[in-house]
């Protein structure tokens, strides 16, 4: 429906006084000429109240992020199946995929009612994301080896041009690493660049900051880092803006109505209805969950939605006066073990690429014993990848060699000339054992030691010995994704392979590709690190970086499904169960909040569903 | 006297020295680097982080350079009052640590006049009247606090105010109060918070100066001069407090320089997990995240207070015992 | 002439204890001390189980039963009645199902009073191996058909049997611990001593050392060191390192209040006496000075018991430390470290129990060695 | 004076003893170290007690007021103090018996200190060690007097001034370990006076004094219980002690009162074998040792062993950054001393003249400030001790072996006396342990005490008990020289000549060399060859005793002998005493 033909009338109580104080344009002038109208899941709201939420330690920015929104130029519908306008009124995709073009929302404000316009996004990709000097171009910009070019048609249109055809551009801007062109407010972040503040100098030694670039980062922060969320003054396109902010050492942030917020629902009212949003930060998980049980949280999903705490939350849902959610993953596992194929010691390498060794060891697991006993019954026997109902579902990838037969695996092994030793363990054709450790970080997820503890014990049986090595997770990291000293290693793949997610585990691309840490260093240094990767893995990134530039969803799809195939025919990684959903805690008088939405970071869960239209009921 | 105490705080400058180098040399020396962490806690939350910017932000925090360099450059800030960054919060060091700091020390103030004020008369109490009711009542519930893990405790504490009286213990401010200015009122309301982290903390510290005291006293109180005192009419109480006891507070007083910063330190894990805004989680955080500046800041802090803390325990330990001279 | 001493008469009524050693004595005071002996028996039962888990647990302490989660603690019932009315003794649990609730994924037990498990003394169950060696399958109490179990004080999230994990549990908390304590111990004693004794220069040295690993908050310690370790160290082996490192900090405590205590003592008569006697240093501060200190030597070691047990949960914490499949008391509190096991579990903190009886009988002990060791108290009856 | 002639007719019985008894429960059974005893103590009078080391009589004078350490109880008798009789008197007849009140009772402690008050055996270990003086002795004005802070301070160094220590205003803010061993008896004696008693228990109060300042002492006393009828019961071995002041006497032995009566009828006639024996001693004590005498004829002295060449040792002297020099206090000034092989040489002085400390200085336990020490070993090599470790002191001390002035504190509480005695055998690794063994019984008989106190700990022991234990040590491992400081002065004089004897014995026998440090003249003529007086840190003068005690050069030395008590009571009074203040 036309935007345009909507007038915004309705405003919150408390902005309605300040605009009869005169302190404040009236809502019309702040919503601007064209904004967009969005339509309630339920019902049209009432404003007031506070959103509770449980922020987690320090680190915990992403949270907030999620809850207030990217806000990028585009963002995700609430299916997550489709890329919608949002920061941008509507968008053209020309020129098979090379060149893209937005067009802005006239009228539209910054929190602090200054007009946000083409040459904020100019000055965010000219001066910020092109500017090396700042922080290296992220590959999302560029294509062909080259940036994109970024044009001002007019105030309210800007253009993007690449080298090839980029399909998956407007899935990344969606995404919420997407959103830099509409990041900074060039009329207040300006003044911390050299380049247009000759005084930046003095801004740096008030402020002691090392930098201009640590000014910069203190005062306007950056996508990924607390310190966005740690100044106040910071104009944003948000629908709360921060109020108390989240510095080191605060125990709770604030964020407080936009008044300049520029999306409205159907009856002209403007959002978001929730006043504030109030976040009380927990260092230790157990708090979070005590603060659902006391009714201190109203929304939940992070943190506290694994199927362990699902008794404890159901039990006092009558007491914490909430009920459950679901969040979906979009697909995949939640649990997968990676071989390092490209395992520094001969032997070992030379055992796990055997793809008959991988699979004795995944017809070894018991998986619905796995699933029955660490994982409460939830989930079902999977390999990894998109859900039967997906359009990228590939059945061979997700099911295959997913039954548990220990003979065949015995059969298997012995083919493989691995003869069981006196105490019962195979013996590598050099003497040596069949010996391995996977490594794991046990407080990232308590299933995951507990069902390896499983998988140790039936693939004993096959004469396998598997250690588990726990380790903290910046050695895991350190380990496993960096010097690749690993045997093994244990990751969760919950994925589908759409447009902006990244399939790691069908190839080498990002450092949870844990099976081939050695080829990913190739692929990502362009051939002068690493390892060069065997023929079937240089197809596969080969085929990725063709499907990333199409804009036919069903030819990349297509092309997505190829190299599953040659990925399932490979059959790199052991998979256990299918990523199923969890449950987050809504309080019962919160409106409009979907019964199930998808859970992803892609996806910013959850955002897409538009908290901004979520409103108390009145009693 | 004078000498010694001079003497003393010379000797602190190249000690703070070999500190600062050892501290600085444990939080480099896990693996990685502050990025790994920071990739390795998003990753936790599902979230996915940008690999180029890490490289790239590697290169401009110099985390690729030799180990000394970097120290040196940090103490060199250090010297000047700049303690650097926070790699996290993108703030000045110096900005985070010294609220956080000062309400840790007033928790471990109270914690440590809690411990005494308790300890103390348990302890004698216990060696006087040794195997009585009282003595093996203290001793029980001082060891069953010793064998429970603080955080348990503060967890199990958490839950039955939560659970059974609907209130939330965690934290040490009222939710109105969390980021008010400073006024009589949120102090009144810190005051009405505190003694539940003081009494998690405080359990197990207690015990164990029960014990000492107890212990050592029992030696004390059969000697010669205790007689003396009696002969000469003192009551048995003040005889008690006034000659054995300052005899055997000998080991607290020596205990007491470290007690103190030991207090702010031990009480990380628990302060973690009762959410307390004392600077235990933000130094764990720190040291996990290997935001090594702030990590830093802190240990020095906590040296600091640690050397200053052994040089009165020392002095007092001279003062309460002159058999010990100033050498 | 030889001057002639008349003897006092009263004095001359001797009894055999007046020529026993001094240990005997000390025996002798200990055994009357009937807390004392109370508390040894049970550190002795404690290591026994230690030693003999893999037979006095009932289970594999790592099966897990997916049909058992959280299955709460069962009372033995002695008595079997028929259902014709007689009876006869055979031991037995009654038999409870599981219930899961689908979406709350809550499990709820039954109780089915017409399933009995008969239990066997030294019946077949889980084969083991004995100390990693002997391979047995029989165990002191366990179900008479080795595919039912019985759960005495409940399962844990996988099922597995608490008491037979408490029982292993002992093993490691009881050694480790006490290995470490050791350690810090010695160390404590000879460089605090060596340091009281001297003063001058080796005082200052040491005490500088003492002073620098006191500075130094301990997680960073631990978190700097245990990076130190080789990563594919069996997480046995590593925690026995972490254990050395934590009382390399923890030795510095003692050393510092030793030192205290000798700068004290050194001046005494006494101690002069034994220089005077020709006793090496090592002598005059292990012999002379040392005993003064035995009571609190004592205390402080009682205490460090369950600070080293505890500590290991602290490590737990940090992601450090013993972590599972390792079975030892700080892990099992560590997993019971969670809001679900309050709610739902208390029987998960059971080896807590075990930890809390542990201390106080080591404590008891303590105490009757410290009297024993009292000439005051040895007097006296 | 009115008071001494209205109580001289009627003797007021103040404190009255029925059949004290006081046993040790131990697990050998009950000990009893008190045994039916019964005494009465006058106003105005002193009542001497006598005895045998051992024979209970600390234990007695503890007993009164319920102090005795556990697992010591009183298991019968009365302890009748007459309040109404005293000076303090009130206007009601008053009489409570002690063993009747509960000993933590406020009552008792009413009366303790302020009543009854008592001087310990022990001076040096009586004393806490982290209090200072002032603070001791002061606190019983304090606890028992309504004055300020500043007048209890001032009445203490009144007192401590009346004690004879020297600079009392700088004294009562010292600790008792910088004290000497006078000093520090002085010390207790000062806190036992401080709130004019009625009744005053002293156990050995001069033991560690020289004779003049335990005259002076003694006649302080006399001057308060002039003043103010007060009752003495008062433990010593010196028989010229008792002959000077006491009134009547009791001796004591194993527990029992074998004797008691009037000073002149136990003098001139005494009754019990015991008293008899003891009376002996005393003259014999008398003479020079014709045992000594004999032995020096076969066997004359040798060459020097140990000298001491200008030792001089300076207690807390140090340079401070801030006050410059700070000057210590001078303890040994420049001593010259020698002594020879199979020598025994007597050091008398006054009390904090730095007897102990030379003593230490010539064993190399303090560190010595300047000067040499010089020791000629076995095979005749001459070693510098001053500047030696250690390490190297090993041999020398395994030689140069001492007597602690205070045996208490030189006993390790927690070692058994067998293994305190055996230790220097031990560490000396020539015996197996059986043979360790015999000689430490050897030992223990040599000394007079039994056997059984093998097994037992110091603190069973009577402060008698103790030095003889002390001296064991020293003689176990046959040395060459012994220092013994004030090794006899817990013992009585039976004993006390005994062991001297045992001494002789061991000389003649091992050609050992002895100095004997001691306040009683006797002791030291009976013993000695040679004396050194020591005053103020100096030595004064040194010469053949004999020489030294009947022609004295120096002044100091003259009023030192004039000051020797003649134990003969009708001598009371008659010796005209003379006092020396060096002149500066
Ligand atoms: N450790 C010490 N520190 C300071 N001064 C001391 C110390 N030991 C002794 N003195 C002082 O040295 C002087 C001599 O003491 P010393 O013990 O040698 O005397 P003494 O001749 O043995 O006296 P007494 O006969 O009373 O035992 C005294 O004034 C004493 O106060
Ligand atoms: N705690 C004790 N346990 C057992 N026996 C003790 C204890 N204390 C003292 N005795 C014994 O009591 C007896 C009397 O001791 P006491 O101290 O009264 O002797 P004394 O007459 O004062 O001797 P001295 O003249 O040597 O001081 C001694 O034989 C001693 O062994
Ligand atoms: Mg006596
Ligand atoms: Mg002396």
């Amino acid at each position: 429906l036309p935007a345009v033909a909507q007038e915004a009338t309705g405003q919150a109580p408390s902005l309605a006084a300040m605009v009869e104080a005169g302190s404040l344009p009236p809502v019309a002038e702040r919503v601007g000429e064209e904004p967009e109208v969005v339509e309630p899941l339920n019902a049209i709201g009432t404003y007031g109240g506070d959103l509770r939420i449980g922020l987690r330690g320090s680190s915990d920015h992403n949270h907030i992020l999620r809850v207030v929104g990217p806000q990028g130029l585009v963002r995700w519908d609430p299916q997550y199946t489709e890329i919608v306008p949002n920061v941008a009124e509507r968008f053209e995709v020309e020129d098979g995929g090379r060149v893209f073009t937005f067009y802005l929302r006239d009228g539209m404000k910054w929190s602090d009612g200054e007009p946000f316009t083409a040459d904020d996004v100019l000055f965010n990709i000219d001066d910020l994301v092109l500017n090396e000097e700042f922080a290296p171009t992220p590959p999302r910009y560029t294509s062909g080896g080259e940036p994109m070019q970024v044009e001002k048609v007019d105030d309210y249109t800007v253009r993007f041009t690449f080298k090839e055809p980029y399909g998956d551009f407007l899935a990344e801007l969606a995404s919420p690493l997407g959103q830099h062109p509409v990041l900074y407010a060039k009329h207040y972040c300006s003044q911390f660049l050299p380049t247009y503040n000759d005084n930046v100098d003095e801004l740096i030694a008030k402020n002691e900051a090392t930098d201009w670039q640590n000014l910069f980062l203190q005062k306007c922060g950056d996508l990924e880092i607390p310190a966005r969320w740690g100044n106040p003054e910071r104009p944003t396109l948000d629908p709360w803006v921060i109020k108390e902010p989240y510095v080191g050492g605060t125990t709770r942030v604030v964020l407080e109505r936009n008044p300049y917020f520029w999306q409205i629902d159907t009856e002209g009212n403007q959002l978001p209805y929730i006043d504030q949003i109030v976040a009380p930060i927990d260092q230790d998980v157990e708090s979070l969950i005590l603060g659902v049980i006391g009714g201190r949280i109203d929304f939940g999903l992070r943190h506290i939605d694994p199927p362990a705490n699902r008794p404890v939350l159901a039990e006092n849902r009558e007491k914490g006066d909430y009920h459950f959610f679901a969040a979906e993953p979009p697909g995949g596992s939640n649990m997968i073990i990676n071989l390092n194929l490209t395992h520094k010691d001969p032997d070992l390498r030379e055992l796990f690429n055997r793809k008959d060794f991988r699979v004795a060891l995944s017809l070894g697991m018991d998986r619905q014993e796995i699933i029955d006993t660490v994982m409460l019954g939830e989930g079902e026997p999977w390999q990894h990848g998109p859900f039967e109902d997906h359009p990228y579902y590939h059945e061979q990838t997700a099911k295959q060699f997913l039954e548990h037969d220990p003979e065949q695996a015995n059969a298997l092994l012995d083919g493989l000339g691995l003869e069981r030793g006196p105490d019962g363990v195979r013996q590598m054709p050099n003497g040596e054992p069949v010996r391995f450790q996977v490594d794991v970080i046990p407080t990232f997820d308590p299933v995951w030691v507990d069902a390896l503890q499983l998988v140790e014990q039936q693939w004993a049986e096959l004469g396998v010995d598997m250690e588990i090595n726990p380790m903290e997770r910046t050695f895991f990291y350190e380990r496993t994704s960096n010097s690749n000293d690993h045997d093994a290693a244990v990751w969760n793949a919950k994925q589908s392979w759409v447009a902006g997610q990244i399939p790691q585990m069908l190839v080498p691309v990002h450092h949870d590709s844990r099976y081939g840490i050695a080829w990913r260093d190739w692929y990502l240094s362009g051939g002068e690190s690493g390892e060069e990767p065997p023929a079937s893995i240089k197809e596969r990134l080969r085929l990725y970086d063709e499907a990333r530039g199409m804009t036919d969803p069903e030819e990349r799809r297509k092309t997505m499904l190829e190299i599953a195939q040659i990925a399932a025919d490979e059959f790199e990684v052991i998979g256990v169960a299918k990523a199923i959903p969890t449950y987050g805690i809504v309080k019962n008088d919160l409106m409009n909040v979907p019964e199930k939405m998808p859970s992803s970071w892609y996806y910013a869960t959850p955002s897409p569903t538009l908290p901004q239209t979520w409103f108390w009921k009145d009693e | 006297m004078f000498a010694y105490i001079a003497r003393r705080i010379l000797w602190a400058i190249p000690f703070m020295f070999a500190v600062s180098l050892i501290a600085f040399a444990l939080i480099t020396a896990p693996p990685g680097d502050y990025l790994t962490s920071f990739a390795a806690t998003l990753a936790q939350s599902g979230d996915i982080v940008d690999e180029a910017r890490l490289d790239a932000l590697r290169e401009r925090y110099g985390f690729d350079q030799p180990f000394l360099v970097q120290y040196f450059h940090w103490i060199g800030g250090v010297l000047q009052g700049d303690f650097g960054i926070s790699f996290e919060w993108q703030q000045p060091v110096g900005q985070l640590i010294w609220e956080r700091m000062a309400l840790s020390v007033t928790l471990a103030l109270a914690t440590l006049m809690f411990t005494w004020a308790v300890a103390l008369p348990i302890g004698i109490y216990s060696a006087v009247r040794k195997y009585s009711v009282g003595d093996y009542f203290f001793t029980t519930i001082g060891f069953i606090g010793l064998a429970t893990p603080n955080f348990l405790f503060a967890l199990v504490l958490m839950y039955v105010a939560v659970v059974y009286f609907g209130s939330d213990v965690s934290g040490l401010f009222s939710e109105e109060y969390k980021d008010a200015p400073w006024s009589l009122a949120k102090i009144g309301d810190l005051a009405a918070h505190i003694w539940i982290p003081v009494i998690i903390l405080g359990t197990s510290a207690t015990a164990s100066l029960v014990r000492i005291m107890r212990a050592n006293l029992l030696d004390e109180l059969y000697r010669p001069y205790v007689t003396t005192a009696r002969a000469k009419g003192l009551s048995e109480f003040r005889l008690i407090m006034k000659y054995p006891v300052r005899i055997a507070i000998n080991p607290f007083i020596s205990t007491i320089g470290w007690a103190f910063p030991q207090l702010i330190s031990g009480a990380v894990i628990t302060a973690f997990v009762l959410s307390l805004p004392t600077s235990g989680p933000l130094m764990l955080q720190a040291l996990l995240a290997q935001d090594m500046y702030l990590a830093g800041a802190f240990i020095l802090l906590l040296c600091c207070l640690s050397i200053v803390g052994m040089l009165v325990s020392d002095i007092l330990l001279a003062v309460i015992d002159p058999r010990i001279r100033f050498r | 002439m030889t001057a002639e001493i008349d003897i006092d008469h009263r004095a001359l009524e001797q009894s055999p204890e007046d020529f026993a050693s001094q240990w005997r004595l000390i025996w002798i005071a200990f055994r009357r001390h009937r807390l004392a002996m109370t508390g040894a028996i049970i550190v002795l039962l404690f290591y026994f189980v230690g030693a003999f888990a893999e037979i006095l647990a009932p289970f594999d302490p790592n099966a897990t039963s997916s049909a058992d989660i959280y299955h709460p603690p069962q009372m033995i019932h002695l008595i079997d009645r028929h259902p014709d009315g007689g009876w006869s003794f055979n031991p037995h649990v009654t038999a409870l199902t599981a219930e899961r609730d689908p979406f709350t994924l809550q499990t709820t037990f039954t109780e089915d009073p017409d399933r009995k498990i008969y239990l066997d003394f030294f019946g077949k169950g889980d084969p083991y191996r004995l100390w990693g060696i002997i391979p047995m399958e029989r165990h002191l109490l366990t179900t008479e058909d080795p595919q039912e179990r019985f759960f005495l004080i409940g399962a844990d999230r996988l099922g597995r049997d608490m008491l037979s994990r408490t029982i292993y549990g002992t093993r490691i908390s009881m050694s480790i611990g006490l290995i470490g304590v050791s350690l810090s111990l010695v160390l404590g004693l000879i460089l605090g001593g060596i340091s009281g004794y001297y003063g001058g220069r080796v005082d200052m040295l040491i005490q500088r050392v003492v002073e620098l690993v006191i500075s130094l908050p301990t997680i960073p310690i631990w978190l700097g060191l245990s990076a130190a370790l080789p990563q594919d160290w069996s997480p046995l082996t590593r925690y026995f390192a972490i254990t050395v490192i934590l009382s390399l900090v923890a030795w510095t405590e003692l050393a510092r209040v030793v030192r205290g205590r000798f700068l004290a003592l050194r001046t005494e008569d006494f101690v002069t006496a034994a220089r005077l006697d020709g006793c090496t240093r090592g002598r005059v501060i292990f012999r002379h000075m040392m005993p003064s200190m035995v009571s609190h030597i004592i205390a402080s070691v009682t205490l460090a018991i369950p600070v080293m047990i505890i500590a290991e949960t602290s490590l737990s914490f940090l992601g450090l430390g013993l972590t599972p499949p390792i079975i030892s008391w700080g892990v099992l509190l560590k997993e019971a470290q969670n809001v679900r096991s309050i709610a739902q579990a208390p029987w998960l903190f059971a080896p807590g129990a075990a930890v809390c009886l542990a201390v106080l009988a080591l404590n008891f002990l303590g105490d009757g060695l410290r009297d024993a060791a009292d000439p005051y108290v040895q007097d006296s009856h | 004076m009115s008071k001494t002639a209205m109580n001289s007719e009627a003797n007021t019985t103040v404190l009255e003893l029925k059949n004290l008894t006081t046993e040790f429960v131990t697990k050998r059974g009950a000990f009893r170290a008190v045994d039916d005893v019964s005494l009465e103590l006058h106003a105005g009078k002193t009542l001497c007690v006598v005895g045998e080391s051992g024979s209970g009589k600390s234990v007695m004078s503890r007993s009164i007021l319920q102090i005795v350490d556990p697992p010591g109880r009183v298991t019968g008798g009365q302890a009748l103090l007459h309040r109404h009789r005293t000076a303090r008197r009130g206007a009601e007849e008053e009489t409570i018996d002690l063993l009747r009140l509960n000993p933590k009772s406020s009552a008792i402690r009413s009366l303790r200190g302020r009543d009854i008050a008592m001087i310990f055996q022990e001076p040096m270990s009586s004393l806490s060690p982290v209090h200072r003086i002032g603070d001791q002795v002061g606190e019983a004005i304090r606890l028992h007097e309504r004055v300020s802070k500043k007048d209890a301070r001032e009445r203490t160094v009144e007192l401590l001034r009346k004690v004879e220590i020297p600079r009392p205003e700088k004294a009562i803010d010292q600790f008792p370990f910088e004290f000497s061993g006078g000093m520090r008896q002085r010390a207790m004696i000062a806190m036992a006076l401080a709130c004019n008693p009625t009744v005053l228990i002293a156990d050995e109060p001069t033991t560690a004094l020289d004779v003049t300042i335990q005259a002076e002492i003694l006649d302080l006393i006399r001057s308060i219980q002039d003043e103010s009828d007060m009752a003495v019961l008062f433990i010593t071995h010196d028989m010229g002690v008792v002959a000077e002041i006491a009134d009547e006497i009791a001796v004591m032995r194993f527990g029992k009162v074998v004797e008691t009566g009037d000073v002149y009828e136990i003098f001139e006639d005494p009754k019990h074998h015991y008293t008899q024996r003891l009376l002996n001693s005393v003259r014999e004590l008398d003479h020079p040792s014709q045992r000594r005498l004999a032995m020096r004829e076969t066997r004359p002295v040798g060459s020097p062993c140990l000298v001491s060449d200008n030792v001089r040792k300076v207690f807390g002297a140090g340079s401070s950054w801030f006050r410059g020099e700070v000057k210590g206090l001078v303890a040994v000034d420049d001593a010259d001393l020698e002594l020879r092989t199979g020598e025994n040489l007597g050091i008398v002085g006054e009390s904090g003249s730095g007897k102990t400390t030379l003593g230490r200085c010539l064993q190399r336990v303090h560190d010595v400030t300047a000067g040499r020490i010089l020791y000629t070993d076995e095979s005749g090599r001459e070693l510098d001790l001053a500047p030696m470790s250690e390490n190297q002191l090993a041999q020398p001390w395994r030689d140069i072996r001492t007597v602690f002035q205070d045996p208490f504190s030189s006993l390790n509480p927690r070692m058994t006396i067998g293994q305190i005695i055996a230790e220097p055998l031990v560490v000396e690794g020539k015996l197996s342990g059986r043979e360790i063994r015999e000689r430490v019984h050897e030992l223990l008989d040599l000394v007079g005490l039994p056997r059984s106190a093998y097994m037992r700990y110091p603190h069973a022991f009577s402060g008698g008990q103790r030095q003889r234990v002390s001296i064991a040590r020293a003689i176990a491992p046959n040395p060459r020289i012994i220092i013994a400081d004030e090794a006899t002065s817990a013992l009585d004089v039976s004993l006390r000549t005994q062991i001297l004897d045992l001494l002789l014995d061991l000389q003649e026998r091992l050609d050992l060399s002895f100095i004997l440090i001691s306040h009683d003249i006797a002791v030291i003529r009976y013993f000695c060859d040679r004396i050194a007086v020591m005053y103020r840190g100096r030595i004064v003068e040194t010469g053949e005793t004999e020489a030294v005690c009947t022609a004295p050069q120096h002044e100091y030395t003259r009023s030192l002998l004039s000051a020797v008590p003649v134990a003969d009571p009708r001598a009371r009074g008659h010796k005209q005493r003379l006092r020396y203040y060096e002149t500066i």
